[in-house]
């Protein structure tokens, strides 16, 4: 018989099995955008899942596929979280037809999160672009709902129109913690909003880079913009932090695909400091 | 090509006795090639330790090129359990080290389940080296391994008969045993147990193993130091050089001892409620590795996908596991249709980053 | 008035029908081959001999070995390559196999339906269940016969002029002689039963053309001989075989001096009869058709005893393949200009491919002539008699009627307009 | 991947067309064997007239297609079936890029159809072209023909929701997993390299280099690879081997052009 005497003590994690989790409520915030709000089919889980704003799950249907999902209802939510997807390829297409009831399987959550505990005391601002805004909305929801601890919170968002703005019921409550502002690409006529690109809500804000942390989740092409226009306004490499976006399969550092130069997105990401991934040209591509 | 195995009447009786407990791997002809094959399998059971490289690496053997993670069936996981009753026999010391090295990185923060559970209930036997063609084991620090990272090594040194003659009777295979005999050296508490049956003399290992000395002397790299010059070379135009060179087909990666990602697919049968989810073998030199839905790809160039790969193998495997990720085997550059040599890549890094 | 039938259904390609009516009654019927052109013999001039094979495989899906093997024999022809007894022994089995994979999808999938009542041969599954599964597993063995020798099931690729590029394993070619044998049973009871089928009786004779061989049941060696005592080499047949081009068709159509003729499993039969091996030689003896038979219907029949002779060859092949040395030789070939005509039988009859090659190995002229449009002819007369004969019948049935005639032909559209 | 979206719940609706071809294509259905009995349970073949006395129209979910438009009425019944059908699959090389009859782009056509039909010249035929110049292609089953893995692969993806997922990739990585010999580094022109992967790799693994008949990989490298290739064959047979499948690949037309200009 084989010799087993060599196998490890500590039993194995078997990292690539999900767990299943209910769909409790969906809805559509935007065109091809779908709200989730799950809860883990397991009791145990439901009550001790735990994880940081910014971590992600892998997010899987059978027969499907899976792909990485970030969660975006606050730590502080019990016994259910949320997700926020946007239609793009074969997985969340798939996602989009769940009806309440349905099961998905998640595992995770993985990475490192924005280091909220870290900003304790400081003003905060969330730019999101897009479905960027979906991370973000998880660590301004624990901002809001840890009020005290936070100077102002200023949320900017910028999107394609305005009905690709997501979770706009939701601007009221924030705006008790500080300010939003929205600003489209393009907006049919009567739109009385802002049009232009997501720096113009910067200029608009003007905030000011002392005791000020910065939270950024978009598109690679806004990374650039609005990296540029914070340095211009003395913001510090350490104190803005940026979601990455990379294609990944495993999210445990594994299988290769979201590597960055010397880190893995995975695992040291998705959440970075600009101070971490100074001199890394291809890091905001 | 001959190999002296094949007429090891004792080697072969073993390991086919080992066949009986253990899927037993040893590198065998298939069309011309050598690949590691199981024994029981082909019936000529041509045993060729000692030259020439396999097609693929050992790591086939504990990282298949398709495995399944898990099968579903009505909306419940049924975890595949991988088979953990390899042994794989006829490994130099380059492979030998890189499959350390592939374990530490399987091992190390999140470790990979499917990959463990077969290495760590596996057995790798080594076998003395005679050198390959265009292989620099020496130059990457894979030219040594000590017992602890192998279970058995079959020492041939003084055995030139093994290899070249064909018959194996010169070296403890008959009557001419004037000639050294082969000896078992045992690296692990597994490998001894199973040398226990062995038909060689077993010894207990001294120190390190180190791999013949290459016929032209060659400069180490300063291995600490390729992280900064491979960081420095991005973007200048060797890797451009490279780029209209290179087909990008993969076949570099495929072949590499150091090389292990994959992605995943589903797959489901007529009934859409029972499947499996896969994971397959992948390779950074495919212009899909980095694209992701929506069409934009973060590694869009191939000279970027090239510098990528070495980046892993020089760069990043260095500074998260002290060790190169490039085992010195020269199967990528073997099996190159573009004659990419990754010595000479480095040396061509090491040029323009001294001249910067 | 006039009907057109735009598919003329369970046949291989598109064809349609079109009726002339008077007063409910059908009057005249003409058959199109609605397929446009490929060009095949335009796109093969300026190609290398040793490419020809491989294209003019594309000719057709449903025969495709046959198309490669016989544009292989044409160019060692044209280039004085002789090949080893090993290499004809594999080509021959891919040539059966063929018919083992043809004559199954026609007669078992495409035309028995017309006679058990199906609507298909998937809506058959259901009520004779055993009958499809042999069919099903007649269908594979052939492919996989091919696939074994040939590379491929669909589209061979080991074959190559002067020989082969990869041998089948031994014990391959064995296992696949165990499944011939035990699909030989079943195969002979479906033959048995094809021929017990209730068939129209019609009846017209024509002349039969097909290879002729003194030695075996022909179909990979042998001269062109007719029902009426013609004979001659594949090489002078082709020069008297007239392709005549129609105005408004991309399919040409057969004549031998000046008439339609038919080709196929029919002509075999009624020229070789006597050569069948097997148990097809007692199928047909024992079947209540008498041959020579002109009832071009009985086509199908044919078939399926070929299709039993071919499994019986096959097992012969391959006990003569494994009772030698499984290794060939494969010749020098040195490039000059000439040219090759060579036939074989193909399951819908006598191929030919004739091929003229440049000093560099490049065709500079070739002519490849389908048995689908060798039989158009003899197709058009025997539709206008069976019209003639049944014009006292309802449209709808008279329409069926015809289209199970265009059935027993065993056509193949994309052959016949290659 | 445009407008496919999966069906979910209910039978597919399938259906199999066939357009100028050799049939080689649809007759992989038929060679499914063991698998085809399975697949008309699960699914309900509504069109395929290879196959079946009554054929119904539209709407289909899915829809094969294979062959090229070379006549007016088919490409009537291309465009027919693109309106009726949620996920449109070229079936084949033929209808993905040409396939071989698409060699007739190095020929004058009038020249071509005189040469054939004994100068006839006003045969009622279309240039051949690839299905996606007339119609959007939902998913392109390259191949000559077309793998009956892909086939399945599609099938069973449309059943479960979701999308095929079909290789890209060069030959080269699974004719590695299968640890054949490397003909191109024996000196043999294989395509393998810069073609599609899908296929099983069937040519090389019986010894025979690749004719690239599933077609160019994305973004080729072809200036290394006509030099890689050129040592083994000549640069006149090479051309000839990319114009045996691919004469219509949007990748080798810059490749072509050059040729052209030589002769
Ligand atoms: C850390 C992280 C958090 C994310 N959070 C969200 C979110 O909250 N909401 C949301 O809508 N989207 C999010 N995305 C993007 C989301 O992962 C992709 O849209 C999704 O993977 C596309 O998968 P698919 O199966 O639908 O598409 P396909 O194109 O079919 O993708 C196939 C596979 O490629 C990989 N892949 C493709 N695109 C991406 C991508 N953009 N990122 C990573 N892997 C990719 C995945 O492994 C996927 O399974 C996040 C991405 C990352 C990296
Ligand atoms: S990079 Fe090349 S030489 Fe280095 S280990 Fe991999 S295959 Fe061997
Ligand atoms: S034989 Fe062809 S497909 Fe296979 S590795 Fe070599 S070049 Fe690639
Ligand atoms: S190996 Fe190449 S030529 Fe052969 S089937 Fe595959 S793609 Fe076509």
């Amino acid at each position: 018989m084989p010799d087993k005497t060599r196998q490890k003590e500590a039993p194995l994690r078997n990292e690539y099995l999900p767990d299943q989790a209910l769909v409790l409520e969906v809805r559509e915030l935007a065109p091809g955008i779908h709200h989730f709000v799950l809860e883990f089919v397991d009791p145990v889980l439901r009550e001790n899942f735990s994880f940081c704003s910014g971590q992600f799950l892998q997010v899987s249907l059978l027969g499907i596929g899976e792909s990485p999902i970030s969660i975006c209802s606050p730590p502080t939510q019990q016994g259910s979280f949320e997700l926020c997807v946007r239609e793009a390829g074969n997985l969340t297409q798939a996602l989009h037809r769940l009806q309440p009831g349905d099961s998905l399987w998640v595992r995770g959550p993985y990475g490192q999160g924005f280091p909220l505990a870290e900003m304790a005391g400081q003003d905060l601002i969330f730019i999101a672009g897009g479905i960027g805004l979906a991370p973000l909305r998880s660590a301004i929801d624990c901002a809001v709902c840890l009020n005290d601890e936070f100077g102002e919170l200023t949320v900017l968002h910028g999107a394609r129109s305005p009905d690709f703005l997501l979770f706009t019921d939701e601007y009221e409550t924030w705006r008790q913690s500080g300010r939003v502002e929205t600003i489209v690409d393009e907006a049919p006529p009567g739109w009385r909003g802002q049009i232009g690109v997501i720096t113009a809500l910067l200029d608009l804000v003007n905030p000011a880079p002392e005791n000020t942390s910065v939270l950024i989740c978009g598109p690679p092409v806004m990374f650039r913009f609005v990296l540029g226009r914070l340095k211009e306004l003395g913001f510090e490499d350490t104190r803005i932090f940026i979601s990455l976006e990379r294609h990944m399969r495993c999210g445990v550092g594994k299988c290769e695909h979201c590597v960055v130069e010397s880190f893995y997105t995975c695992r040291q990401g998705p959440v970075l400091s600009i101070e971490q991934i100074r001199g890394i040209s291809s890091a905001l591509r | 090509m001959a190999y002296g195995y094949d007429a090891h009447p004792a080697l072969r009786r073993w390991l086919l006795e080992l066949a009986a407990d253990y899927r037993v791997l040893v590198p065998a002809e298939k069309g011309g090639n050598r690949i590691f094959q199981e024994v029981g399998t082909t019936d000529a059971l041509v045993f060729g330790l000692a030259q020439d490289r396999t097609v693929l690496p050992a790591k086939k053997a504990f990282l298949p090129p398709e495995e399944m993670l898990f099968e579903f069936s009505a909306g419940r996981i049924l975890p595949a359990m991988p088979l953990d009753d390899t042994i794989v026999f006829g490994l130099h010391v380059c492979e030998l080290s890189a499959d350390r090295l592939l374990t530490a990185n399987m091992t190390h923060d999140r470790p990979d389940f499917h990959y463990l559970v077969r290495r760590n209930g596996g057995i790798i036997a080594g076998v003395s080296c005679r050198r390959t063609s265009g292989c620099f084991c020496e130059k990457t620090g894979h030219d040594q391994i000590v017992p602890g990272d192998f279970d058995l090594f079959l020492d041939l040194d003084g055995c030139p008969g093994w290899d070249s003659a064909g018959t194996g009777e010169q070296c403890g295979g008959g009557a001419k045993t004037s000639v050294a005999q082969p000896r078992l050296i045992a690296g692990s508490a597994a490998g001894r147990k199973l040398a226990a049956s062995a038909p060689f003399p077993l010894e207990n290992a001294t120190g390190a193993i180190r791999a013949p000395v290459a016929a032209a002397s060659s400069k180490t790299w300063p291995l600490d130091e390729l992280p900064a010059r491979i960081r420095d070379s991005f973007g200048a135009t060797i890797w451009d050089d490279l780029a209209a060179r290179c087909l990008g087909c993969g076949n570099c990666t495929i072949v590499c001892p150091l090389c292990y990602c994959f992605y995943t697919r589903d797959e489901t049968g007529l009934a859409p409620e029972t499947g499996r989810r896969l994971r397959l073998w992948d390779s950074c030199q495919l212009l899909a590795f980095a694209r992701v839905a929506g069409g934009h790809n973060f590694r869009e160039s191939r000279s970027e996908r090239i510098w990528y790969r070495f980046s892993h193998k020089f760069m990043r495997m260095q500074e998260t596991l002290g060790h190169a990720g490039c085992s010195g085997c020269g199967a990528c550059f073997h099996f190159c249709p573009a004659n990419i040599d990754p010595q000479q890549v480095i040396a061509d890094v090491l040029e323009v980053t001294d001249s910067a | 008035m006039k009907i057109k039938l735009e598919h003329v259904t369970r046949i291989e390609g598109h064809a349609s029908l079109t009726v002339m009516l008077t007063e409910g009654k059908v009057h005249s019927v003409r058959l199109k081959y609605e397929e446009g052109a490929r060009l095949f013999e335009g796109l093969l001039r300026g190609r290398n001999f040793f490419d020809a094979p491989t294209i003019a495989s594309r000719i057709c899906g449903v025969c495709p070995s046959v198309h490669n093997i016989t544009a292989i024999k044409a160019m060692e022809q044209a280039l004085g390559v002789s090949v080893d007894p090993v290499t004809d022994k594999l080509r021959r089995l891919m040539i059966l196999a063929q018919w083992i994979q043809s004559h199954t999808l026609h007669a078992f999938f495409l035309a028995l339906p017309d006679y058990l009542g199906a609507e298909s041969a998937i809506s058959m599954a259901s009520e004779h269940p055993d009958e499809v599964e042999v069919a099903l597993a007649l269908k594979k063995l052939g492919n996989d016969m091919v696939f074994v020798v040939g590379g491929r099931a669909v589209h061979p690729i080991t074959t190559r002029v002067g020989g082969f590029s990869h041998l089948p394993p031994v014990t391959r070619l064995a296992d696949l002689r165990h499944r011939l044998e035990e699909a030989l049973p079943p195969a002979m009871r479906l033959a048995r039963l094809t021929g017990e089928l209730d068939m129209p009786d019609f009846s017209r004779k024509t002349t039969y053309l097909a290879l002729v061989d003194p030695d075996e049941y022909a179909y990979y060696t042998g001269e062109v001989c007719s029902s009426e005592g013609y004979c001659s080499t594949p090489d002078d047949f082709c020069s008297t075989l007239r392709e005549v081009v129609r105005p408004d068709s991309t399919a040409k159509a057969g004549l031998h001096e000046g008439r339609g003729f038919f080709t196929g499993a029919l002509a075999r039969i009624n020229l070789s009869h006597e050569l069948l091996t097997g148990g097809a030689g007692s199928i047909l003896r024992d079947s209540p058709h008498s041959f020579p038979n002109y009832n071009t219907f009985l086509n199908t029949f044919c078939q399926t005893v070929e299709l039993v002779h071919a499994m019986t060859e096959s097992v012969r092949l391959i006990d003569e393949l494994l009772a030698g040395d499984l290794v060939t030789k494969t010749p020098e070939i040195a490039v000059r200009a000439g040219s090759g005509v060579a036939a074989t039988e193909a399951p819908r009859g006598t191929l030919y491919h004739a091929y003229t090659l440049d000093d560099e190995g490049l065709i500079v002229d070739d002519n490849i002539i389908t048995p689908t449009a060798q039989n158009l002819t003899n197709l058009e007369d025997d539709i206008d008699l069976f019209v003639e004969q049944r014009h006292d019948w309802e449209a709808a049935r008279l329409i069926e009627g015809i289209e199970r005639l265009v059935r027993s032909y065993d056509p193949c559209v994309s052959c016949a307009t290659h | 991947m445009g407008g496919l979206s999966p069906a979910s719940g209910g039978r597919l609706r399938v259906g199999i067309f066939s357009l100028t071809s050799d049939a080689g294509c649809q007759l992989e259905f038929l060679n499914l064997a063991d698998d085809l009995l399975a697949l008309v349970r699960a699914v309900d073949i509504v069109h395929f007239p290879m196959a079946r006395t009554f054929n119904q129209n539209g709407p289909f979910d899915i829809a094969f297609v294979d062959g090229v438009p070379a006549r007016p009425d088919e490409l009537a019944l291309l465009q027919e079936v693109r309106r009726s059908t949620k996920v449109l699959a070229a079936l084949g090389s033929c209808s993905s890029f040409g396939g071989v009859p698409a060699a007739q782009h190095f020929h004058d056509l009038g020249d071509l159809k005189k040469y054939v039909y004994r100068g006839m010249e006003d045969l009622d035929t279309l240039e051949v072209f690839p299905i996606s110049r007339y119609v959007r292609v939902d998913l392109q089953l390259r191949g000559c023909p077309a793998s009956k893995w892909e086939i399945m692969e599609t099938v069973t993806a449309l059943i479960a929701g979701r999308l095929p997922q079909l290789k890209a990739y060069p030959q080269c990585v699974d004719c590695k997993i299968l640890e054949n010999r490397c003909l191109l580094l024996e000196g043999l022109p294989c395509l393998g390299p810069i073609t599609r992967a899908g296929c099983g790799v069937v040519c090389p693994s019986v010894g025979v280099p690749c004719d690239g008949c599933r077609g160019p990989t994305e973004e080729p490298n072809l200036t290394s690879a006509i030099e890689i290739l050129t040592r083994g064959t000549t640069y006149p047979d090479l051309i000839r081997k990319f114009q045996k499948f691919c004469s219509l690949a949007p990748e080798y037309q810059e490749m072509f052009d050059r040729w052209r200009g030589l002769v």
